[in-house]
Order: C-alpha cells, then structure tokens, then sequence
C-alpha cells in the first residue's frame, strides 16, 4: 500500500518536473511559443494572398489550408522535441530514470503542445479572420484545432523519437509523419467541413476524439522504443 | 540486520534491500556481479567474458587504451545498450538476481545530462526530480551541493556561459546528492582542476565507506580511492 | 518436444542463404509459369469487356498487383513484430527485403490505375478518391521505412527503427480496405468475394485468379533475392561468404 | 604576381573543398537530397487532396502552391545549413581558415542547393502533373524554379547563420527569412502565372534573375558577419 | 639568413617570412606578444593585463582553475573573439606588427571539428584542403598521419563510431601536418591515454625545435615540455 502511495506520488513528481522543466526551456528561448503561432500565421496570409481577389474559393477551402498549416508548423516544430535532450545526454538520464518512461513522454509531449498546439488554437479567431470563417462557428473550429493539433503533435512524435539520432532527421521526420497523418488529415478536414456548413458535427467529432484519445495511449509506446533504440544507436 | 554496510543515512536504508520478484520478499544485495560480458561492434569482438564480482564498498577502475570498449562496458552495466554477451546482476546472499532496478543505478558519461539553457540550480533540481523521486531533498540541500562543488557566483547563470569544468562540476554535483547504490563514472575527471578531482575523489571515497559501489574509467591516475583493476586489454582476443 | 532446430537454425545465416540457393529456381520458376499462364490466358482468350473494350485487361496487373501490395505490407508488419518481440535477425531482414518490394509493387498499382482511368474516367487522377490517395500513402510508407532503415547505416538501431514504423503504420491498413465503403469513391468496391457470389464475370475471373497467385510467387521471389543480397552485405567480412562467393563466381 | 595566381589556385582548393565535403555529408545521409523533393510532393499532394475535386481551382492556384512549398522545403532544410559544423567546432575552422570566408560561405550555400534546390527542379514535370500543369510551359516553370530555388537558398541561409547559435532556431528561422522572401515570392508567382498563362515573361524573368544575382552576391556579406557573431557568442 | 630557426623543412620557410603591411617588404618574425589582454564576461573581468612575449621556439602553458578564462583567452589569441582590451601582434625585428595572418595559427579547442559523418581520412583531407591549401599534401601523407596517431583500422570508420579517444586523435592528427606557426590548443590531452598523451608531447616537442610557438592548456601535468608558466590567477582582479 504504502510504496504504491509513494509510487504515485513520485510519478507526479517526475511528470511536473519535466512539465515545468520543459517548460522552463521553451520560454527561455522567447521564440519557441511565438514561432509556430507566427509561421501559421504568415502562411496562411500568404495563401489568401496567392488566392488573391477569389475570397469564395478561400472560404471553400479554409479548411484543408488550416490543417496544412497547422500540420506543417506542429512538424516543423517536432523537430527539436527530442533532439536537444538527445545532443546533452538529458535523454539518456530520462532512460535511466526509475520513473516510467511512458510519463515522461507524456510530459514532454504535453509541454511541447504548450507551446505549439495551444498558441494556435488561441489564435482561431485571427485564422478565422484572415480566411474569412464566419466567427459564429468559432468554439466549433477552436475545439477541432485542439483536437488536431493533439493529434498531430503525439503521432509526429513518433517520428521524432525515431530520427532523433539522426544529424539530418528533419525532413525524414517528415517524410514519416505524412503517411501517419492522413487519417487524422482526413478526419479533420471534414470536421472544420462541416463546422463551417453548419452540418452535424457528431460523426467527424468522435472520430476526432477517438483519434486523440488512441494516439495519446497508443503513440508513447511506439516513443519509448524510438528513444531507446537511438539512445543505444 | 541485514545489509549493515548500507546504512550511512537514514535514506540509503531504503535502498539498501530488495525485493526478490519470485518470492517477493526482502534481501539483502550483497554486491554486483558481471558473467562473462562480451560485446562485438561491427562484426569486432571488442571484449569477452569479462567476469567481475563487486562487493558492497568495493570500486571498479576499468582500465584500457582509447577505442578498447570502455565505454561500451559502462553503459551495457547502465542498461543502456542490449546488444552484448553475458548477464549482469546482483547478488543477494549466494543467489544471483538478474533485475537491477534502475533506482539503484547513477550513469555519469561523456554526455552530461546538463541543459545548457537552464541554470545550475534548476538543472541539478530536475535531476533530483527525475532520479531521486522518491527522498526529500529540498532546494536548500541542492544549493549546497552546488556551492560544496564550487559553484558559487554561478548558481544562477545559465549553464552555456560556464566554463567546461564548470559544466562538469554541475554535473558532478549529482554524486553528493546521490541515493544510488552503485555509480558509473566515465571519465568524472574530464576538464576539472586539481582541486575538483580531489573532491570527485572524497566524494568516491564517502561513497564506499558508506556501501555504496563505484564502476568508473579515468586515464588520469586516481591515487586517492581504492579501485580494482580491470584491464580490457586482458579480455580481448587476438584478430584471427 | 518439439523439434526446434530449424528455428534456432534461423539464426543462422549460413544455412538461411543455402536454403534460399535451394528454393530460389523453384519459386521463381512457379511465378514465371503462372504469370504467363495468366497474361496469356487475360490477354489473348478473354472476351473483351462489353463497355470498356479491351481496355480492362489492365485488371490481370491492377488487382494482383494492388493486392498483394497490401498482403506485402502485413507480411512486413508482422516481420517487424517478430523482430520487435523475438529480436530476431532474419525478421530484420526479411522486414527490409519486403519493403522495396512492396514499394514497386505499390508503384505498379498506381500506374497501372492512373493509366486505367484515364479511358474510364476520363481523368488520370481523382484527388478526392479515398482509395487512390490512401494507396499513395502506403507507397510514401514504405519509402519512409526504407529510408529510416538505411539512415542508420545498417545499424541494429535502424533495423528497430524501421520495425517500429512499420508497425506504426499498420493504422494505415483498415483506411485502405475501407475506405471505398466509408466515402462515396469513384474507384470499384470490393467485387471479389468468397462469402457471396462476385460481381465479375466468371471468363474474366478466372485469369484473374491465376494472375494474384502468380503475383504473390513473384513476390516471394524477388524478397528471397533481396534476403540474399542482405545476408551477403551483412557477412560481407565472414570467412564462409568470402568461400561462398568464390563457389559462386 | 606568383603570390596571386597560387592564391587562386588555392581559393580553389578550398572552395571544391567545401563543396566536396558538403556533399559528401550530404549524401552520406541518402535521405538528405530525397527528403526536400519528398517532402514537397507529398505536401503538393495533400493541397490537392485538400482541394478535392475542383481541378480548376488547383490549375489556377498552383504558381502559389508551387512557390509556398519550395519555400517550405528549403526553409524546413536551411535549418541544418550551418547548424551541424556550428556543432562539431567546424565553423570556427572554417573561420581561422586563411582563405576567404566568403568563397566557403558561397561553396555550402552551393552545396545545399544541390541536394535540396536541384532535385525539386528536377521533379519539375512530377510537380506538374500532379497540379495539372500543361507540360507544353515546362521548360518555363522548370526555370522559373531554378531560379526560385537559388533565391530561396541565398537569402535564407542569412537567417540560418545568424540563428546557428541558438537551440531552438528552426522556427526563428522561418521567422527572419518570410519577410525577406516576401518580394521573391512576389516575383515569382507572377512570372509562374505569365509562363501558366502563355504572357510575356520578360519583366518578371528579369526581375526573378535581378533577384538572385542580388543574393548571391550581397547575402555571403551578411552571412559571413553572421556565422562570426555566432562563433563568438 | 632571416629567422635561422623557422627552417625545419623548405615548407615552412615559405612561413617564417611576413610581408610588412606598411613597407610591404619582407621581415622575420622573432615571436608573439600579447600587450596587456584583458577580458569582461557579464561584468566581471575575467583577468587583465596579461602580458607575455613568447620566442620562435617558446612554449607558454596558460593555467588556472576551473572558469579562469584560460579558453576566454586562447580564443581571443586565435582571433574568434573580439571583445577583449590590449593587443597582440608579432615581433618582426623590434618592431610590433598587429596583423596576423590566419594562416600561421592552428586552433584546437574543446571543439574540434571533426564532423561525425565522415572518415578520419575524409575529416583530416579536409582539413588539409582548408587550412592548408597552398601546401602540396598528398593523400599519403594524409594516411600516413592518420596510422602514425594511432588510427589504423579506423580509416574509413565514420567517425561517430569511434570512441572519444578516437576522435580526438582524428582532430589530433592535424599536429602531424601542419605548417602553422603558432599552435593554440585547449586541452589537447582530454580523452587521450597514456600513449597518446607521450605522442602529442613529442609532437609539440618537435614543433618548438623547428621554431614553432605553442600555448596551450592543460589540467593535467605536461612533463616532456618546456613551457612557460602563464597562471591566470595572477592576472585577476580581487572581487570588489
Ligand atoms: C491510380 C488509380 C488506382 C488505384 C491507386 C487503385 C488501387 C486499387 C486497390 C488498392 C485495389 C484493392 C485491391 C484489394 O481489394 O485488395 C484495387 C482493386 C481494383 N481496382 Fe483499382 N485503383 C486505381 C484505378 C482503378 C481504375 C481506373 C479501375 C477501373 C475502372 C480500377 C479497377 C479496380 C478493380 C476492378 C479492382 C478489384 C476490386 C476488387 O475486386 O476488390 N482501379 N485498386
Ligand atoms: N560500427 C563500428 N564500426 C567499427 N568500429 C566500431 C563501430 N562501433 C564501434 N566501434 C569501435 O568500438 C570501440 C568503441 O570503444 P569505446 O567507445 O567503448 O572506447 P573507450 O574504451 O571508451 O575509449 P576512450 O578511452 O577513447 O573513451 C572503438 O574502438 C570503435 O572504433
Ligand atoms: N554571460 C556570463 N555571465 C556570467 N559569467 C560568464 C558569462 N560568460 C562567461 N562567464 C564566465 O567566464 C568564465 C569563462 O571561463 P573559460 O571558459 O575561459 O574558463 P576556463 O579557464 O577555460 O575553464 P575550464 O578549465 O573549466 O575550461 C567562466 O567563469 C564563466 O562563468
Ligand atoms: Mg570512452
Ligand atoms: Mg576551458
């Protein structure tokens, strides 16, 4: 009883100080919760720009230019999840832990969404304005953007524990996010579809959902493997 | 009673036994135990049968010219590498038990661990989180620790402006606050000055006198700690 | 007690290339023989298709290679699993000898597809269509597992590495099936069938059904070839390969 | 006059020096030229997937599609420009080095355009199909990229040498480099719109070609008072 | 006539000569002097008023304890830092010159660059080819260093493999190459055995018998060379 009370105490413990730890990194370099909300941003106005005059067709396909976007600056991000652990030996210290590697994983997952993930959603309202979504769907496309960018940011993570050892993971990491992120792609889309129509949303919400859900207890066990075998490379 | 030789502080008892995963009762480790390690890299033996018995206050010094697997040995025994021969353990009174909690294990290699964003201070408190979750060490003894190691003026100066031997020193800083029964040490004396080795050095010794284990490697001469030899030049084989 | 050596013998890849040596004419042979059986038989004594002329019989390489493009990669998944699992060598490379494989035959799907639609669709390409672009992915699959192999420079940590992906990227498949149920497609559903009456005409089924087994043949010879080619580079510097070559040449 | 002509000589030297080990690097790493051509394919790929059926649409806006994702590309790559000999303490040698700083500059600039810009111009014909393009403008659009992804290539490496020190410097990349690449993309997408439309491409040719004669002379200023900052700090 | 002691081989000859940047006439080069150096890191001064004058032939060992500024200072000698009050320049008989041409400093530091990707063969040629571009070396030469360091079946190993003795002696073999005038190195000794460290000591040895300038840093005890002691302790400045 007792060293199971304890147990759990000290999983806490370990999981919010490598939340905060993470935290704490992320916003010593200003730039890291600002950058992916920032790139978002230009390219999506560089889209509306290259759409130029035909605000009609911009409006049709919101949707997918969102989840591009988005797509790319989780993935452009994803990056240095794991990387600046892996160059400094944190990574191996994390392995050695006695604590379960699958919370720490979470954590870092979790903080690194902090800084992605959440300045994006945060920043519906703004995407919305410049694609020219009608604010009355906003909580709609808000929740699919939580949803997505959950998804996008624990499924990629797979992808960066596995080129982490890599010097030039970057575009790999890419290349095998893609594949993994159709379905989510697909589901997403359709979501902000019919949010944006004014169509029911159950079905592609609990898709969503279901997605979100599978990849948060699924994907940090494809992880550990990933950083152990890099750790061992 | 049982493992007396492991009781420094009233933490380190905790450690100091085990519960055997088949009959789920207490032991008493009476020391490490390498079998016949071997490990090959690319189709090259490095070392084989590397046999070692380590007793509760004993240190290992692992011996050998540069390229001779060294490090290849420290982090089979850290459990960071799986591709080896041979089996690792502890011995609990004559029987052999094959799970060594990583609890019981402190890794200090050619990567440090040290976030070069983060401070000293917050860099040594993660580890504590991370590695030590389960005692209560406060920030006051974490302070300590760092200014012991002689960081004083740059507790709170992010880690990239430090000096190498700095950086090392706030890597070290973990051995004083260390719970661990056994450390594995490559090279702890890379970039310090004479007076960081002779602390690196007592801190090594406290820890034996106090039961706990030391594997490490130095091609420095360590003079002041009482180390078994083992060189791996002796466990290679000839290239055929 | 059962008799384990074969698998312990596995492990050994002096006896895994023997044993291929032996079986590589057979299999390749077989392949041969029931490819051309098919292609002769589709090309040359099957009616042509009412609507389409003779253009359908890009179904004898569509559907076979399309199919087993798919068995391949569950063939690959669970290679990854036992490899995974077990940590045996053999599934490491069978994993990385299925994988190009699958890509060409990936490949061929695909082109073979956009070529058939053109006269059928009118269009080479339909974006929307679940199942072309889920096919696409698969391709983009095994290229990012070839890749993540060979990055690691043939190390254990990239045979893992791949493993895992390919597992990983098993949530792929049941998308693959499905998806001509679940979205409205352009693409044919699903016409042959085991459990009910198939929705093709028998002349045309029964080439059909000699051209996937002929496929699935080819297959499993050009893997056991890339097996061959994995366990000569892997034992490159052994004494026995360097003899064994020398009996080759 | 001796002194000189060896010092040619050895200008040489060391610029195929660099290019050579650049390239090597590169392709020590076979994913590292497969990757950007990969990865603008399957971003190309998930637009029209996004697009969906209005092939119209896709036609007309494919000069932006084409121009965003070679930006993309190139940006997602410029990240490890620098970034590996910042490392490994090669850029402080190639700093001490006698020669000049701005042939080496000039050499792994070329270098990173070779296995990233190239092969996208390469793939120009792929990029065509799947967009729709009509193959009769090929050798338009295909120079229209050579040109696109030379520019790209300069007027990034500036961000990517002033961020090299920073650990997190991939996304404060993007953010120095978009409004520097803002009149390229200008440029670009009309001459692509002029050469898809069959126009006169002369104005926007001249402008494109202006455009990288400007980067590759000027940015190696800038990107060496970068790399030595950076060295420095 | 001029600068006897820079001749060890026609090479360096062409080296032992400078052209004034005034007269635009050639003059010798009798040594390096470092004219009251100081350093400011963050508000501290890190020491001030170094003031050495080293010989052709003349060795200087900067010591100092851990975050002395012992790699501040060998960093502003090399030219990669600018922010330092004094100046350095050489002695060309009697007079100061400022301008030192890159090409007569080889710098070694904690960083190396040797790029992990690439063979020891690959990492040195191209090292050759950058810092020594107008010296005819061939690739047996290259080689040749290479076996000479120690590096015998490694040649074509991608470095990343090798062990940190092995890469350090792959930055190491620059030694045996250069033509440099002045050596900086940092450390030159982490990660080395014992072989390795009577190796690079002979190396330097031979390098100031041939009229070379060495400074370097060292925690540990450099025997077989004569150097001139610089400790930097002298040289700060009490906390005020
Ligand atoms: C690039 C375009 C295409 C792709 C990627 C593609 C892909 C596929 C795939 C993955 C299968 C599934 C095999 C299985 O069920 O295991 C299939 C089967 C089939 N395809 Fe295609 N296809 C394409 C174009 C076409 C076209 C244009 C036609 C004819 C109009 C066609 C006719 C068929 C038929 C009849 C089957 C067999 C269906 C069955 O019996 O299950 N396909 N194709
Ligand atoms: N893929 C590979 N190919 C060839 N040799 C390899 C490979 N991987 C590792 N090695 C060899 O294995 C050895 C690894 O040695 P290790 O790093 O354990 O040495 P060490 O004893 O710690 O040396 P040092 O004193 O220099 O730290 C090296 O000799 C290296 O060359
Ligand atoms: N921004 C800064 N803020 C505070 N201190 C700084 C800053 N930058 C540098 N320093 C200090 O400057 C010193 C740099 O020392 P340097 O790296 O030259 O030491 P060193 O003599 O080479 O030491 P070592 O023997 O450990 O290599 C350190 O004491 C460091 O704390
Ligand atoms: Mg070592
Ligand atoms: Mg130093």
């Amino acid at each position: 009883m007792l060293v199971s009370a304890n147990e759990n105490f000290s999983s806490y413990r370990v999981f919010t100080a490598i939340l905060f730890r993470d935290l704490t990194v992320y916003f010593r370099y200003r730039g890291s919760w600002i950058n992916p909300l920032f790139f978002i941003l230009v390219v999506i106005t560089l889209f509306s720009l290259g759409f130029g005059a035909d605000s009609q067709a911009l409006r049709v396909y919101s949707p997918s230019i969102i989840w591009v976007t988005a797509l790319l600056a989780v993935l452009l991000s994803l990056d240095s999840l794991f990387k600046t652990d892996f160059d400094d030996g944190s990574l191996e210290q994390l392995i050695l832990s006695s604590q379960s590697l699958y919370l720490s994983v979470l954590a870092k997952i979790l903080a690194h969404w902090f800084v992605t993930g959440l300045p994006i959603v945060l920043a519906t309202p703004l995407i919305s304005l410049i694609l020219g979504v009608s604010f009355e769907v906003l909580p709609e496309v808000s929740l699919g953007l939580l949803l997505g960018t959950g998804i996008l940011s624990f499924i990629g993570a797979i992808g960066a524990s596995l080129t982490v050892s890599l010097a030039s993971g970057g575009l790999l990491l890419s290349l095998l996010s893609m594949p993994l992120y159709v379905p989510a792609m697909i589901f997403g889309v359709q979501y902000l579809q019919d949010a944006i129509a004014g169509w029911p949303l159950v079905p592609s919400l609990s898709m969503l959902i279901g997605l979100l859900l599978a990849a948060v207890v699924l994907s940090p066990l494809a992880i550990m493997a990933g950083l152990k075998l890099s750790v061992e490379a | 009673m049982f493992a007396d030789d492991f009781q420094p502080t009233v933490r380190r008892s905790l450690l100091s036994i085990l519960i055997d995963p088949i009959n789920k009762q207490l032991s008493a480790v009476n020391g490490l135990v390498l079998d016949g390690i071997g490990c090959q890299k690319a189709y090259r033996q490095l070392f084989s049968g590397v046999t070692v018995s380590l007793r509760a206050g004993q240190g290992l010094h692992v011996a050998g010219s540069n390229g001779s697997g060294k490090t290849t040995l420290l982090k089979i025994i850290a459990g960071l590498s799986n591709d080896y021969q041979g089996s690792i353990g502890w011995r609990c009174s004559d029987e052999l038990n094959h799970v060594i909690d990583k609890s019981d294990l402190l890794y200090l290699g050619h990567l440090t661990g040290v976030k070069s964003l983060l401070t000293p201070l917050e860099n040594l408190s993660w580890w504590v989180s991370l590695c030590l979750p389960a005692y209560p060490i406060g920030s006051d003894e974490i302070t300590q620790a760092l200014q012991q190691i002689g960081l004083n003026s740059e507790l709170n100066t992010p880690c990239h402006f430090l000096s190498a031997g700095q950086q090392r020193r706030v890597a070290l800083a973990r051995l004083l606050l260390s719970q661990q029964r056994v450390w594995i040490l490559d090279e702890p004396f890379t970039a310090l000055d004479h007076l960081g080795i002779s602390q690196i050095e007592n801190c090594i010794k406290r820890h034996q006198s106090s039961g706990g284990m030391v594997i490490m490697t130095s091609h420095q001469v360590v003079s002041n700690v009482e180390l078994i030899n083992l060189n791996l030049a002796d466990y290679q084989q000839r290239p055929n | 007690m059962p008799n384990w050596q074969w698998f312990h013998r596995l492990g050994s890849p002096k006896w895994l290339l023997i044993t291929l040596d032996r079986w590589l004419p057979w299999v390749l042979g077989l392949a041969f023989l029931t490819l051309l059986l098919s292609l002769i038989w589709g090309l040359a004594f099957t009616p042509p298709d009412y609507k389409q002329g003779d253009v359908f019989r890009i179904i004898y390489i569509h559907v076979p290679a399309a199919v087993v493009a798919l068995a391949a990669y569950y063939a690959m998944a669970i290679a990854g699993a036992i490899a995974i699992i077990w940590r045996m060598k053999v599934a490491d490379m069978v994993l990385r000898s299925i994988a190009p494989v699958g890509a060409v035959l990936t490949f061929i799907a695909l082109f073979t597809g956009a070529i058939w639609g053109k006269p059928t669709w009118g269009t080479y390409w339909v974006w929307q269509d679940a199942r072309l672009t889920s096919m696409l992915i698969l391709f983009f699959l095994y290229l990012g597992i070839i890749a993540l192999h060979d990055a690691f420079n043939g190390s254990a940590s990239g045979q893992r590495a791949a493993a895992i992906m390919s597992l990983v990227g098993t949530v792929n498949i049941p998308i693959i099936y499905k998806s001509v149920d679940w979205w409205a497609s352009l693409h044919q559903p699903a016409s042959i069938k085991f459990t009910e009456e198939s929705t093709i005409a028998l002349e045309m089924f029964q080439p059909l059904m000699i051209a996937i087994p002929g496929f699935y043949l080819f297959c499993l010879a050009a893997v056991m070839l890339n097996m061959k080619v994995q366990i000569a580079h892997n034992s490159r510097n052994n004494s026995w390969m360097i003899e064994h070559a020398k009996i080759d040449s």
